[in-house]
Order: structure tokens, then C-alpha cells, then sequence
């Protein structure tokens, strides 16, 4: 167990290494220069910046630099924002993300999960349908016109919930349930054909064979059962609420890291680009990680180490 | 008494052994596993739905655009802003009244009805919304293929030969998928000129890995299967085995994925044009009208409603075809 | 089994309370602000008149402050707010003239070349008296932080400004100077009819020196990093949220003072914006043209001139260094359908390089209307002009590439002309590409582009922050475009100081750009869709930055 | 043989699937008296299963219909039972043993909770009784060390040994009627033995009636008092172990007979297997079932089904060659063929 985890992390590390060596050399093929307001930057001033920077110096010179930096938990600071570090910039704007993106898991999985349950007890039922019809909803209509649906009617028209800005906890709401869409779908979908799967299997029958109350059968044999891969699909709902974040926040104004994200993109912001790039990154690979050291230890089936079963 | 008595007369009791021929028919028809794959997805309902659906949908994103005089690209000021008018559907909202219940095409005396409205340029959505289908559905197929062919040829090739070869391969794939691929997606688009090109190619950077990790797993389960032995052992070739047995029973998980990976990359470009790294206008995928038909879906609702009707039955429809083909396709429901 | 069970639910409960406790930490942080702004929020949308006591306005801002540091700053919202919580030694009144602020006296020696300043008694808001050194501290800082704007000292001919620039001489020589604590003098180069207007401008501020010095790196960098000599102090600035001015009750003119509070809240999107005006969330914002349509007739709606003009640069090279093309192309686009029917946000056609309402000649007539209107739309001379070069080239048409950055603007701009150009000259091809902002930038700076889509805001207001872009290498020109008549004109500007032959002198050269060189294509001037609660009154708006000054705002 | 205490009659079962309904059980009846052995043989896909099954209402009830016949458990019928009651007949009256012991027990719960489970159930039980009690079965199935192997779980067992945790939670709670469904088909063939003998064992102990479905007519031959031979849903023949192995009636069994090798058998005689593969359920028309396999068929075999005749009073056969207007045929079994039923071992 201790070997496969050190053995993982090494991957981890590498990956990491990876990432950051690509995202950092494409950096340098982004048209454009990070210097604000370049419209009126003369040719003296872009090379006083370029040296302020250290831009001047050999492309391997400052990847190296780059890499020290890192090392040191140094992720440079902002061009866009003169003077703040990415390491603060990414602290701050993490805040708002984690909110959403926490509550949107835990909302979306709770509503999925029954979504699913549902589905697969009452299968090729009006419920197993409705809640197919949902998901599949869910997973297709694009976040955004949901997101702006919800803020127009919810929002403005009947005036339920702010319509946008972050000021306290109710403004978390909206962009929260836009959100879990996607989550809802994913997580229903998923529930209704591992139930489905483990419905079919013999140890349920032999369950029901005991007497035991259909109950005790549906939560401790089928759910549970259900429920392990479940913590499979954390990785891929991961990467959907990163994806989510970047445009959900942007419509309900959130202060998230995902806006940032783009902002940055927009603005040519290399150091933010860099930096976001590698904390989504380092997020994603310790996600899946965890799920993987998390189902082995959920899973009795599942010595780590050993074979493993495939994430999918 | 399972019989009138009266019935069973003596002559019945001569020995009448069946031919062999006739035999066969009694006993189980033997079908191949396509048409019983074929023959369940019929069945589904909702997977037959969806695969007409597709049908018509890709039907219309070829025509469409032919079923009315005018370009996609074809710009008339008069005709901006246009509500949706097809005359006899009045009752249904095409009725040419903006959100104000005022006929804009009375009031501007236009005779000429545009059937999902216009756009400010007065280009006609229903042409643009056809030809932004068909951009994406392109767009998505063209994602999936390249996904398939890289994946296959990696996945099979990994597989196949095992040993060294496929432990290299596979740390390879175990570091791809450490990437977060929508920030690789984005970073691409960015470097590479804008384009239906570069949005296909930012999308198969990462997109074959999933592909080749699912035609892996199943080559390498067929491989110690004992037909795969049998054939070994007559001396087929390498060649032969991938392509005669391997390979056809690889394809139904394959398929499956395919249609699974063509609404995901539909879904992507829509997503990449609405935070801004779309086509080159004046080119419309349903990605980049969605992006602004929500720019302006307060007061001209149909400018975001027809493309994102579109692009939902286009991903419903595959995503519950794909569900189908899953269920069809697995030998679980076989009997 | 259970205790595994629980373990799960543990582990998922922590996880929520992690990423709750994110956001409670932060909250703390700023709790009481939070607190204290969601009341006012609750307030503006319950009760009007109470939040009308209370004096609060809610703006909007399409971003955040980049930099507070007056020797950094660079964008319209950071001199916006520093204009609001600075104030230097003039201040622009509501008609944009510069009035004296924090100078109580000015004195010109007689060749126009020494300044003197004597300042009025005012303090910082910890306390310290505003001096002259805090002057000269500030000005000379522009240059070691290699401030965007320090060209603005050499624009008005501060001494050694340029040297300074070309880095023949150190920041330490630059011609200012503090006589005593209240007195600064100030050397020029030569006489400037712009030194005064450009006074008003937050890179000439003064900065004070030792609590700069005592904050180092993380001057300016928070709220609670600054300190303030203007009418607001900036209460409040949560990065990518927002903003709060408060009335400063240190101003040395704070009875002029109106507003106790002024909160800006970051939204960049129009949609996200037009819902919270709605609900009454924000008190001002700006619309786009798809919103246009359904507010133009609201109590609310203002649309405003401004003086940013939208054109397009020819390369002036290959089929482009032609005057007949370039005639064609200018007269082939009809820039009314644009503004009226694609834009229809109040955008005007612009015929012409200087914009209107913007500069008044010495006898007050509008720039634009003395110089009138330059290769006004006409298909049928396009043509004629269009056929002329092509048969002075020897071909039957050719293909372009119209490059645009890719906001939302442009986009429709670029796709309209391509239109009209395709329509309009037959044998052309138009191919638009799209580029992020700074690219575009790039492009034209490396004159990589056929036919480019470009903006210019003015430096200042004055009709040359407009003329002088054109001159022989010039760091605006990006075409390969020389005239030396055109220069020579320009040239004989800078030094006149009789402000009518001044006038005379950029009136034909913009004649001689566009009438006789077909130089560019303006295209329209911008104008701003505004929805404004119509009981807020004297916001001024500058043409050039600093933008906004809400010293005199008030609540009707 | 006391008295009966299980009666199916004339149980009808029928799918829905994909190509359509398909019944699977057609018209079964059979009796079981209290601690008798009755073996329901045939080969895959006859419809044993799904009676057996259908005894304890495990089918899945959106696809499957139990079109008629009743199920009369001491002269209750199971059929007009609710859940609840159902629930409690499960586990405490007839309890069940399945073909596959890799996959009847849930993978994720330890095997003490598992056997547990039921016993609380029925019996409630306080933890720690249920605890001892589930020990103690586990001891009873041959399973040493039990203390430890209650914390175990499943996939750390063995196959057979799997197979005797389930025997044990299916003895949990002394049912008086135990099925058991292959429960050794999937076995190696020395530890099939174990699991015979433990079953036989337990059987002397409680005097439990046992069902055991199987194709394997060793078992048959270890184990049965009575036999059912089951074809395409039907019972074709039934009778105590020795009718059935040495006056087999029904061609069907011949061949099943015949296709068994025999230890003491001389090399020189070959296999006889039946030729053909069993019908497709779905498709059955008029006529035997068995009628395209049947190396004896005749015209009428085509068109009708045939009668059931009783031979004796344990016997029964459905079969045309029993009216006395089918021709005579020669029989490959008769009573001094030599066969000697229960002195066969199998497996050694």
C-alpha cells in the first residue's frame, strides 16, 4: 500500500512536471504580449518591461527560473494586476469556487442520487423515465442558458434570489443550482446503471432469499453496492464543474477562479494562465488519486498495489 | 386433458423423423450478433427515436440551408431583427411579433417571412441555423473519427503486443490523462489560428486517450479468449487476428463511445465559442449562435432558442443512442 | 460495516465544511462590510427614498482596478478612481476645462517656461500635510517605476523628460522641483498649450512619499494601503468584486461634497448587468445594442457621444499602397446602416479623424463641423475609383484580409464591412481574422495586417492626441504611410503658440490625411447606451481620462 | 417420508423480453414430502431455475408473470402471499442455495453480517446471539478458524468454501425446505463431493425436505429419493431415484442416461449424446417439445402434446410411446439392464 501511494505520487510528480513544462512553452506561442495597454506603450517602455520581467532573457533560462520559483511556492506575480502574486490571487478567488463547486457536488449528488434510484427500482416506469428525461436534460442543455434562465426568472422576474454579485450566502445560490446540473445528470446516470448492474446480480437475490425486508436488500446489498464505482465519477465531475465554473461565474458575476481564468486568457495574463493552469492541474491529479486510494479503501475487492479496477 | 382425443387418429403414430434442415429452424434461429444488436436497438424505443432524430436532424443541416432563397452569409439591413414568421404556424409563436406583441412585418411591410427570424445583418436564422449544425455536427464526427483512429491503432497496438511496448504506452496515457483537458483545449485554440480546424485538432490532443484506454481493455480481455488461441495456433498472421477477430469485437464498445464523443466535442465548441474562442465570422456553428442569441435572448428570445433547441435534440438524441447501442451492443443481454 | 459506512458520511461532511469554511474565512475578512452593503442593498431595492438619504449611489465597473498606484496606473477605471480619491494640482470642472485644486496659485514666468505652484493647506488621510516634495517624489517615481504614462511628461515638455526616456539622464534630473514644503516649480522644455490640461491627469498626482516608502512593494495594493487627498477615500476594495468610496472628511473642499457613499460592483457581463439595474441592485450601468432597442424610450436611457473612434488602417503596401483602392474601399462603406441598424447604440458615422463634440476651436465651433465630412459613402465614385486602381495595378481584383480583435464589436464591424466591400467592389475578397486584443496590437505594430480595424481614445483633449498619430514613424502610425507636407504641418503645430493658426494648422493636415491620402477609413465615433436612475445628477464624464469625477454627484 | 409439505401445481411462468413473451414454465407440478430429496434434472434453459425461483418469488416482477397454478406450502398458497409475509416465509420456512458461489454473496459486506442477517431477522436476535449462532453455522459447514473467517470477506474464500457460507446462511434460520440450485456445478469436482456430503449430513440432522436442481445425474444419483425430469418448462417424467434409473420411460431421459459416462461402463460402447441443442423457449409451436430431437418421433409427436401416463404410483411420463397405438420401440434401459442407480459414485 505504502509503495503504490509513493510510487503514485512519483507519477503525480511527474505528470505535474509535464503540465507545467507544456502550459509554460505554449505560453511563449500566445500571440500577443502581457503588458496592459499596449496601445500606448512605446517600444521603450515594452523593453523596459520585457527586462522588468525577466522577458528578455533565454526562453530555458526562465523556464528554469520558473521551475526554482515554483519549487519555492513562488508562482510569480500578475502582469494584468501589477504588484500581487498569483499564490494570492488564486487564494482569494478559490474562496467563491470552492463554495459553488462544494455545494453544487453535495446538492447535485444528493439530487442525482435519488434521480437514480428512483429510476432503476421503477425501471421502464413513468419515474425511470422521468428522471432518464432529467438527466439527460441535464447533461444537454448547455450551463450556460440554464445559468441565464435561472438568473432571469428566478433572479430578476420573480425576484426570489439576488440575480448576481457575491455579497453574502444566498448569492451563492443561483450560480450553485446551475451548476449542479450537470452533476445531477452525471450522478443519476450513473447511480441508475450501477443499480441497474447490481440489481442483476446473484448475492441480491440471495439477499431476498433470506427474508430480509426489501428495505435492507435495496439500501445494504443494492445502494451500497451501487454507490462504490459512484466514487469513480468524482474525477470527470471534477473536470465538469471546472469547465462549469468558468462560465457560470461569469454570468452571476462570482469572484471565482474560473473567472479569473478566462480574464486571464483574454488578457494574456501568463503568470495567472500559468498558475490556475497548474493549481486545476495538481486539483484534478490529487482528485483522482484520492479516488483511487478512496475506492480501494471502500471497496474490500480492491487491494491497491495489485490490479485495480479501471476508472471509467 | 391437454386434447380433444378425437383428434389424435391412428395414422398419427408412424415414426416421422424431421429433416435436418427443418430441424435447425425449430430449434434457436441462429442470428448474427449485428442483427440481434439491430434488432434490440428497434426495440428501444427511445434509442429508435433518437437515431431518426439524428436522421433528420442531419438531414436538415444538409438541406435546410436549400429550402429558402437565401445565404448563410447574405446580409440585408432591411430584414434585421426579424421575428420568426411561418405562415400558417401563427398559433405556435411563429407569428412575426417581437416581445412587445408588435408584428414587426406589418409594421415594417415586409412580405417575405424569415421561419426562425433574422439576425441584426438580416441574415436568415433558419439558413444560418442549418449551417451551424451542420459546422458542428462536423465538427463533433470529425472529433469522434480522429479520436477512433488514433485510439484504436494506440489502444489495439498497446494491447495486443503487451509486454514492454504496452507498459511504456501505458505510463503515457497515465500521465495524458493527469491533464486537465479543457485547459490544454483552451491553450491550443489559443496558439493555433481560430478555426473549425484547430477546434477539431485542440479536441483530439487529448480526446483519443478515453478511446484508446476502452479499445485496450477489450482487446486485452478477447486476447486470452480461446478462439483468438485457436486461430493463433492455425499460424494466422498478426494482421489477420487484429483485423478478422479482434477488432470485431472491439467494435460495439467502440461505437458506443463514438457516440458519446460526437455530442461531448458539439458540446465543447459551444462551450469554447461562448467564453470567446469560437469560428471566424461570418461562419456559425451552434456554439457561436448560442453565444449570441444569449447576448440578446432577453428581447430576441428565438435568436438563442432555435440553435439551442437544436444542439439539446442533438445531444439527447445521441446521448440516449448511445445508451441504446450500450445496452444492444452488451453481451450481458444476450441470452 | 457501519463504522465504514460512517466514515464516508464523515468524509463527505468534511469535504462541504471545507469548502464552506473557504468562504466563512472569508467573509470574516470583510464580514462587517458585508454586512453593512447588503443592508444598503436590501435598502435601494425596498426603499428608494431611504437610500436616497443615505446618499449611496451603486455603480458598475467592467473590471477590475488593475493598479491603484498612480505611476502604474494605465486603464480608464484606475484613473477613474484615483481622480475620485486623489486629486493633484488641477481638477477639470463639468465643461472639462482644468481649475485649480490643490494649487492655490500658478504663476507662468514669461517665456512660458517656468511654473509655479503654491499649494493650499490640505492633508492625506492619516494625517500628514500634502507638500511639494510629495510632488516631486510622485513625478520623479513615474519614471523609475517605468510608469505607461511617463510619455505624458515628455508630451508637455517637462525638462529632460525625453532624455530621461531615451535613458541619457536619470529620474532625478527631471525638471521639478519643491521650493519649500507649499511651493513647487516646475521647468519646461518649451511652452505647452496641454500643461495645464494635463495637470488634471492621475499620473501627475502627488503621492505621499513616506508612507509610500514605509509600504514598499505592497503600496496601493489593498485599500488599506493607500492613503487619500480627495473627495472620497476608497473604504473598501474586495479584487474582482468591487469597491466602496466613502466622503472623505478631510478634503480641504468637502462641503462640495455630496455623496456619503459610492459602491462599484465588478459585472462583466451585459446580460448579468441589465438583471441587476433590474432589480435594483445597481443604479447605473452601460447597455449593449442588443438592449438598446427595448430601453431607448425608458426615463433611464441616455446614450453619450464619446470621443473613441472606430477606423481602419490600410497597410499602404502591395495593392494598398494604391490611392484609388484605398479611395474606393473608403467611399464603398455605407457607415449609417452600421451605426444605426448593427451597432444602434448611438453610434455616429464619422467622416473624419477628429471626433465630434469633442474640440472647440478658439472661437468655439466644433472641430468636426469647420472641417466638415470626408469621402462620404458613395457606391457609384467607389466603383469608378475602384475600377481606376485596379487598372492602374493591371488586375481584375484581388483578396484581403481584414484583421479585427475579437470583441464582440469588431466582430459584427468586420463581418458588416466585408459585406459592404464584397457587395459594393466587385473582384474583392474579404477574409476576416479574428485576434485577441493585444495581438491585433502586435499585428499592426509589425504592419502585418492587408486592412486592420483599430480604435484611438484620446490622450488628452485636445485635436492632436488625434493628428500627431499619423506622423513619419510615429508610434500610432502602424501603416507604412509618410507624408512629409503632413509632418511638416505637424511639426509647425507643436511650436505654435497662437492657438487659431494652431487650430488652422491641424484642420488641413487631417484635410490632407484623408482627402488627399485616403490615409485610413474612419468608420463611427463610439457612443456609450447608458441606463441611469434619473435622480442621480452631476456625474461628470470627461472626454478623455480621467474618466469620471463624482466630487459633485448628488441625489435628487 | 412424512407428509407433504411443499405442492407446486400446474405453475405457469412466462417472460417478457425483448422478441416477445416466452413461457418458460408450462404446467410443473410436483409434490415434496418432509424430509425427502426431490432432484429436478434437465438441461440448461428447461425452466428448473425459474420454478425454483418462482417457489420463493425471487423473479424479477416487471418481466416476469406467473400466469396460473399455485404453490401450496402446508396448504398455504405462496401465491396469494403479500411481501411482507412472503419475507417471512424466505429464509425461515424454504431457504435457498445458488448455482454460483462467486457471486451469491454481496462482495462489500463481511460474511459474518451476511449470515447474520437473517437470523436477526427472523429470529431477532441481539447482536451478540446472532453473532454465536452464525459462528456456530459457520463451524457446522466445515469452516475452521470461524472467528476470524467472520470478518472476512467473500472474495477471500475459496469457491467451495463460499459455497458452504452460503449453505450456512441458507440453514440460518432451520428452514424445513431447502433448494438448492446447482450448488455444485460450479465446483471442482472433489469438493462437489464435500458439499454433497455436507448437505446429506445437515439434511439427517433436521430433517430438512431438500430441492436440488441440477443436470448432473451423479448428483442425482448421491442425493435424490425422487427425480423430475424437466424439458423445455415441462416435467416430462417423474418417479422415485429407481424408476427413473432403471425404468426410465421418456426418451428424453434415455438420452440423458445415456449421455452420462459410467465408470464400470465398457470403453467399447460409446456416449450416446442427444443430438440437437434444447428449443428456444420463444419459439415453441404445437406438438412435444422434445419431438425434433427425439430419435422416436412420430407424426402425432408434431401436432399434439401428449398425456401425462401414470406407470406407477410414484411414476409419471408425458410421452406418445405410452398410448397403446404407438408402435413398439426398443427401450435401451430396462430393469435388467444392470444398472445399479445408487451404488454409483461419483467422482470417485
Amino acid at each position: 500500500m505504502a509503495r503504490y501511494i509513493f510510487q503514485r505520487i512519483g507519477y503525480m510528480a511527474v505528470t505535474l512536471l509535464i503540465i507545467i513544462t507544456i502550459t509554460f512553452f505554449l505560453m511563449q506561442l500566445l500571440p500577443g504580449t502581457p503588458f496592459n495597454n499596449p496601445e500606448k506603450l512605446t517600444d521603450q517602455q515594452l523593453e523596459l518591461l520585457n527586462e522588468k520581467y525577466g522577458l528578455d532573457r533565454p526562453l530555458i533560462f526562465q523556464y528554469f527560473t520558473y521551475v526554482g520559483n515554483l519549487l519555492k511556492g513562488d508562482l510569480g506575480t500578475s502582469f494584468q494586476f501589477s504588484g500581487r502574486s498569483v499564490t494570492e490571487i488564486i487564494f482569494e478567488r478559490i474562496g467563491p469556487s470552492a463554495l459553488i463547486g462544494g455545494q453544487a457536488v453535495f446538492f447535485g449528488a444528493i439530487v442525482g442520487f435519488f434521480l437514480g434510484i428512483i429510476s432503476a427500482l421503477r425501471h421502464n416506469t413513468i419515474f425511470d423515465y422521468g428522471s432518464v428525461t432529467i438527466a439527460v436534460l441535464g447533461m444537454s442543455i448547455p450551463s450556460f442558458v440554464f445559468g441565464a434562465l435561472l438568473q432571469y426568472y428566478i433572479g430578476v422576474k420573480w425576484g426570489i434570489l439576488p440575480a448576481a454579485l457575491w455579497k453574502s450566502y444566498e448569492y451563492s445560490i443561483l450560480p450553485s443550482i446551475a451548476l449542479s446540473v450537470m452533476v445531477i445528470a452525471t450522478v443519476a446516470r450513473f447511480i441508475r446503471s450501477e443499480m441497474l448492474e447490481v440489481l442483476g446480480q446473484d448475492y441480491v437475490v440471495t439477499a431476498r432469499a433470506k427474508g430480509i425486508s426489501e428495505f435492507v436488500v435495496i439500501t445494504f446489498h443494492v445502494v451500497r453496492n451501487a454507490l462504490i464505482p459512484v466514487i469513480t465519477v468524482l474525477g470527470p465531475l471534477a473536470v465538469s464543474i471546472m469547465t462549469g465554473t468558468l462560465v457560470i461565474e461569469k454570468i452571476f458575476a462570482v469572484p471565482g477562479l474560473g473567472e479569473q481564468f478566462t480574464l486571464s486568457i483574454l488578457v494574456n495574463d501568463y503568470s495567472v494562465i500559468l498558475g490556475i493552469t497548474l493549481f486545476y492541474s495538481a486539483l484534478f491529479i490529487l482528485i483522482v488519486f484520492v479516488v483511487d486510494i478512496l475506492y480501494g479503501i471502500i471497496d474490500p475487492r480492491i487491494s491497491l498495489g495489485g490490479g485495480k479496477r479501471d476508472a471509467a | 386433458m391437454r386434447h380433444n382425443p378425437s383428434e389424435i387418429t391412428d395414422d398419427l403414430f408412424v415414426p416421422s423423423p424431421m429433416e435436418e434442415s427443418k430441424k435447425e429452424e425449430i430449434t434457436s434461429p441462429p442470428e448474427s450478433f449485428w442483427k440481434e444488436a439491430w434488432n434490440r436497438l428497434l426495440k428501444n424505443k427511445g434509442a429508435f427515436f433518437s437515431l431518426i432524430m439524428i436522421l433528420i436532424i442531419t438531414l436538415l443541416a444538409i438541406f435546410g440551408p436549400m429550402l429558402n432563397p437565401y445565404e448563410y452569409d447574405e446580409q440585408n439591413l432591411d430584414r434585421s431583427n426579424l421575428p420568426p414568421l411561418i405562415p400558417g404556424l401563427e398559433w405556435l409563436g411563429f407569428n412575426g411579433e417581437d416581445t412587445n406583441g408588435v408584428n414587426v412585418y406589418e409594421q415594417r411591410e415586409i412580405s417575405d417571412p424569415a421561419w426562425f427570424g433574422t439576425d441584426e445583418f438580416g441574415r436568415d436564422l433558419w439558413t444560418r441555423v442549418w449551417k451551424g449544425t451542420q459546422i458542428s455536427l462536423f465538427i463533433g464526427l470529425m472529433a469522434a473519427l480522429l479520436d477512433l483512429l488514433i485510439g484504436v491503432i494506440y489502444g489495439g497496438v498497446s494491447a495486443y503486443y503487451g509486454g514492454r511496448v504496452d507498459d511504456v504506452m501505458q505510463r503515457i496515457i497515465e500521465i495524458l490523462i493527469g491533464i486537465p483537458n479543457l485547459i490544454l483545449i483552451i491553450l491550443f485554440i489559443l496558439i493555433l489560428e481560430p478555426g473549425i480546424t484547430s477546434i477539431i485538432l485542440a479536441m483530439i490532443i487529448t480526446g483519443w486517450v478515453n478511446m484508446a484506454r476502452i479499445v485496450r481493455g477489450q482487446v486485452l480481455q478477447l486476447k486470452g479468449q480461446e478462439f483468438i488461441l485457436a486461430s493463433r495456433t492455425l499460424g494466422a498472421s498478426h494482421r489477420r487476428l487484429i483485423g478478422r477477430h479482434l477488432l470485431p469485437n472491439v467494435l460495439g464498445p467502440v461505437i458506443v463511445t463514438v457516440m458519446f464523443t460526437i455530442p461531448t466535442a458539439i458540446f465543447f465548441e459551444a462551450f469554447l465559442s461562448f467564453i470567446g474562442l469560437g469560428l471566424q465570422p461570418p461562419l456559425a456553428s451552434l456554439g457561436t449562435l448560442i453565444e449570441s442569441g444569449y447576448q440578446e435572448m432577453r428581447f430576441f428570445p428565438y435568436k438563442l432558442i432555435f440553435p439551442a433547441i437544436v444542439i439539446s435534440l442533438i445531444m439527447i438524441c445521441f446521448n440516449v443512442l448511445g445508451d441504446g447501442l450500450r445496452d444492444a451492443f452488451d453481451p450481458k443481454m444476450r441470452k | 460495516m457501519k463504522r465504514r459506512f460512517g466514515l464516508k458520511m464523515v468524509l463527505l461532511f468534511g469535504l462541504m465544511l471545507i469548502a464552506a469554511g473557504c468562504n466563512f474565512s472569508g467573509s470574516e475578512d470583510t464580514g462587517t462590510q458585508d454586512s453593512g452593503s447588503d443592508q444598503s442593498d436590501q435598502s435601494s431595492s425596498d426603499d428608494a427614498d431611504n437610500n436616497q438619504n443615505e446618499s449611496v449611489i451603486n455603480l458598475t465597473a467592467n473590471a477590475d482596478i488593475p493598479t491603484l498606484d498612480s505611476a502604474l496606473a494605465h486603464d480608464s477605471i484606475g484613473f477613474t478612481v484615483l481622480n475620485n480619491i486623489m486629486e493633484g494640482l488641477y481638477r477639470s470642472d463639468e465643461n472639462h476645462q482644468p481649475q485649480l485644486a490643490l494649487a492655490e496659485d500658478h504663476q507662468v514666468s514669461d517665456d512660458g517656461l517656468v511654473h509655479t505652484f503654491i499649494l493650499r493647506d490640505a492633508v492625506w488621510s492619516n494625517g500628514d500635510p500634502v507638500t511639494a516634495e510629495d510632488f516631486e517624489y510622485a513625478w520623479k517615481r513615474v519614471f523609475e517605476k517605468a510608469g505607461s504614462y511617463n510619455v505624458m511628461f515628455e508630451t508637455v515638455g517637462v525638462k529632460n523628460a525625453s532624455a530621461i526616456l531615451a535613458g541619457e539622464k536619470t529620474p532625478d534630473e527631471l525638471g521639478v522641483e519643491s521650493l519649500d514644503e507649499k511651493t513647487l516649480q516646475v521647468t519646461l522644455e518649451h511652452p505647452s498649450p496641454l500643461f495645464k490640461q494635463l495637470l488634471t491627469f492621475p499620473t501627475f498626482f502627488p503621492v505621499n512619499q513616506s508612507y509610500v516608502e514605509e509600504m514598499g512593494e505592497d503600496y496601493a495594493l489593498e485599500a488599506d494601503n493607500l492613503v487619500f487627498n480627495g473627495p472620497f477615500v476608497l473604504a473598501d476594495w474586495k479584487h474582482d468584486q468591487g469597491w466602496t468610496y466613502k466622503k472623505n472628511p478631510d478634503y480641504w473642499d468637502q462641503e462640495s461634497v455630496q455623496m456619503d457613499q459610492i459602491n462599484v460592483e465588478v459585472v462583466k457581463e451585459t446580460s448579468t448587468a441589465v438583471n441587476l439595474y433590474e432589480t435594483e441592485a445597481v443604479d447605473r450601468i452601460l447597455l449593449s445594442s442588443a438592449y438598446v432597442e427595448n430601453y431607448k424610450d425608458s426615463e433611464d436611457f441616455i446614450s453619450e457621444l464619446r470621443p473613441g473612434i472606430v477606423f481602419m488602417r490600410f497597410s499602404h503596401k502591395d495593392e494598398f499602397a494604391n490611392p484609388n483602392i484605398r479611395r474606393a474601399i473608403s467611399l464603398a462603406i455605407d457607415k449609417k446602416g452600421l451605426t444605426s441598424v448593427i451597432l444602434a447604440d448611438g453610434s455616429r458615422p464619422l467622416n473624419g479623424l477628429v471626433p465630434y463634440e469633442f474640440s472647440y476651436s478658439p472661437d468655439g465651433q466644433d472641430f468636426r463641423e469647420l472641417n466638415g465630412e470626408f469621402n462620404v459613402h458613395d457606391v457609384d465614385q467607389a466603383q469608378e475609383f475602384w475600377q481606376k486602381g485596379l487598372d492602374e495595378l493591371g488586375i481584375d481584383g484581388f483578396d484581403m484580409e481584414l484583421t479585427a480583435a475579437d470583441n464582440d464589436y469588431h466582430v459584427k464591424t468586420a463581418e458588416y464591412i466585408k459585406d459592404q466591400l464584397e457587395k459594393n467592389l466587385p473582384g474583392i475578397g474579404v477574409d476576416i481574422k479574428l485576434v485577441p486584443f493585444s495581438n491585433r496590437l502586435e499585428l499592426e505594430k509589425a504592419i502585418e495586417y492587408d486592412m486592420v480595424i483599430s480604435t484611438w481614445g484620446p490622450d488628452y483633449n485636445d485635436p492632436m492626441t488625434y493628428v500627431d498619430m499619423w506622423v513619419t514613424d510615429g508610434p500610432a502610425n502602424r501603416m507604412e504611410y509618410s507624408n512629409p507636407a503632413f509632418d511638416e504641418m505637424v511639426k509647425q503645430a507643436y511650436a505654435e503658440t497662437d492657438a487659431a493658426a494652431r487650430y488652422e494648422l491641424m484642420l488641413e493636415a487631417e484635410r490632407v490625411l484623408l482627402e488627399e491620402d485616403f490615409a485610413i477609413v474612419p468608420l463611427y465615433q463610439n457612443a456609450d447606451a447608458i441606463l441611469m436612475r434619473p435622480h442621480i445628477k452631476g456625474m461628470i464624464r470627461h472626454p478623455s481620462a480621467p474618466e469620471f469625477d463624482y466630487k459633485h454627484a448628488y441625489i435628487e | 417420508m412424512g407428509e407433504t409439505i411443499l405442492s407446486v401445481k400446474d405453475l405457469h411462468v412466462s417472460f417478457q423480453t425483448y422478441n416477445g413473451i416466452v413461457k418458460a414454465v408450462r404446467g410443473v407440478s410436483f409434490d415434496l414430502k418432509e424430509g425427502e430429496t426431490l432432484a429436478i434434472v434437465g438441461e440448461s434453459g428447461s425452466g428448473k431455475s425459474v420454478t425454483a425461483k418462482a417457489v420463493m418469488q425471487l423473479l424479477p416482477k416487471e418481466t416476469t408473470r406467473v400466469e396460473k397454478g399455485s404453490i401450496l406450502y402446508q396448504d398455504e398458497d405462496l401465491l396469494t402471499f403479500h411481501r411482507k409475509e412472503m419475507q417471512k416465509v424466505r429464509g425461515r420456512e424454504i431457504s435457498m442455495v445458488f448455482q454460483d458461489p462467486m457471486t451469491s454473496l454481496n462482495p462489500t459486506m463481511k460474511i459474518g453480517k451476511q449470515i447474520m442477517e437473517g437470523l436477526r431477522k427472523h429470529h431477532q436476535l441481539s447482536k451478540k446471539e446472532a453473532y454465536d449462532r452464525a459462528k456456530e453455522l459457520l463451524e457446522l459447514v466445515g469452516i475452521s478458524n470461524a472467528d476470524a473467517r467472520m470478518k472476512a470477506y467473500p472474495h477471500q474464500f475459496s469457491g467451495g468454501m463460499r459455497q458452504r457460507v452460503v449453505i450456512a446462511m441458507a440453514l440460518a434460520c432451520h428452514p424445513r425446505v431447502l433448494i438448492a440450485d446447482e450448488p455444485t456445478t460450479a465446483l471442482d469436482v472433489t469438493i462437489q463431493a464435500q458439499i454433497l456430503d455436507l448437505m446429506k449430513e445437515i439434511q439427517e440432522k433436521t430433517n430438512t425436505s431438500i430441492i436440488i436442481i441440477t443436470h448432473d445425474l451423479g448428483v442425482v444419483a448421491n442425493m435424490a429419493d425422487r427425480v423430475a425430469v424437466m424439458y423445455a418448462g415441462e416435467i416430462v417424467e417423474t418417479g422415485t431415484l429407481e424408476e427413473m434409473f432403471y425404468e426410465p420411460r421418456h426418451p428424453y431421459t434415455w438420452g440423458l442416461l445415456q449421455s452420462m459416462p459410467q465408470l464400470h461402463q465398457n470403453r467399447d460402447i460409446p456416449l450416446m449424446p442427444i443430438p440437437g441443442s434444447p428449443p428456444d423457449v420463444s419459439s415453441l409451436h404445437d406438438g412435444c417439445p422434445f419431438a425434433p430431437r427425439c430419435p422416436y418421433v412420430m407424426s402425432v409427436c408434431h401436432s399434439h402434446l401428449p398425456d401425462y401416463t401414470q406407470i406407477s404410483e410414484t411414476h409419471t411420463v408425458t410421452c406418445w410411446l405410452e398410448d397403446h397405438r404407438a408402435p413398439e420401440v426398443e427401450r435401451p434401459y430396462r430393469p435388467d439392464s444392470g444398472y445399479r442407480g445408487k451404488s454409483t459414485t461419483v467422482g470417485g
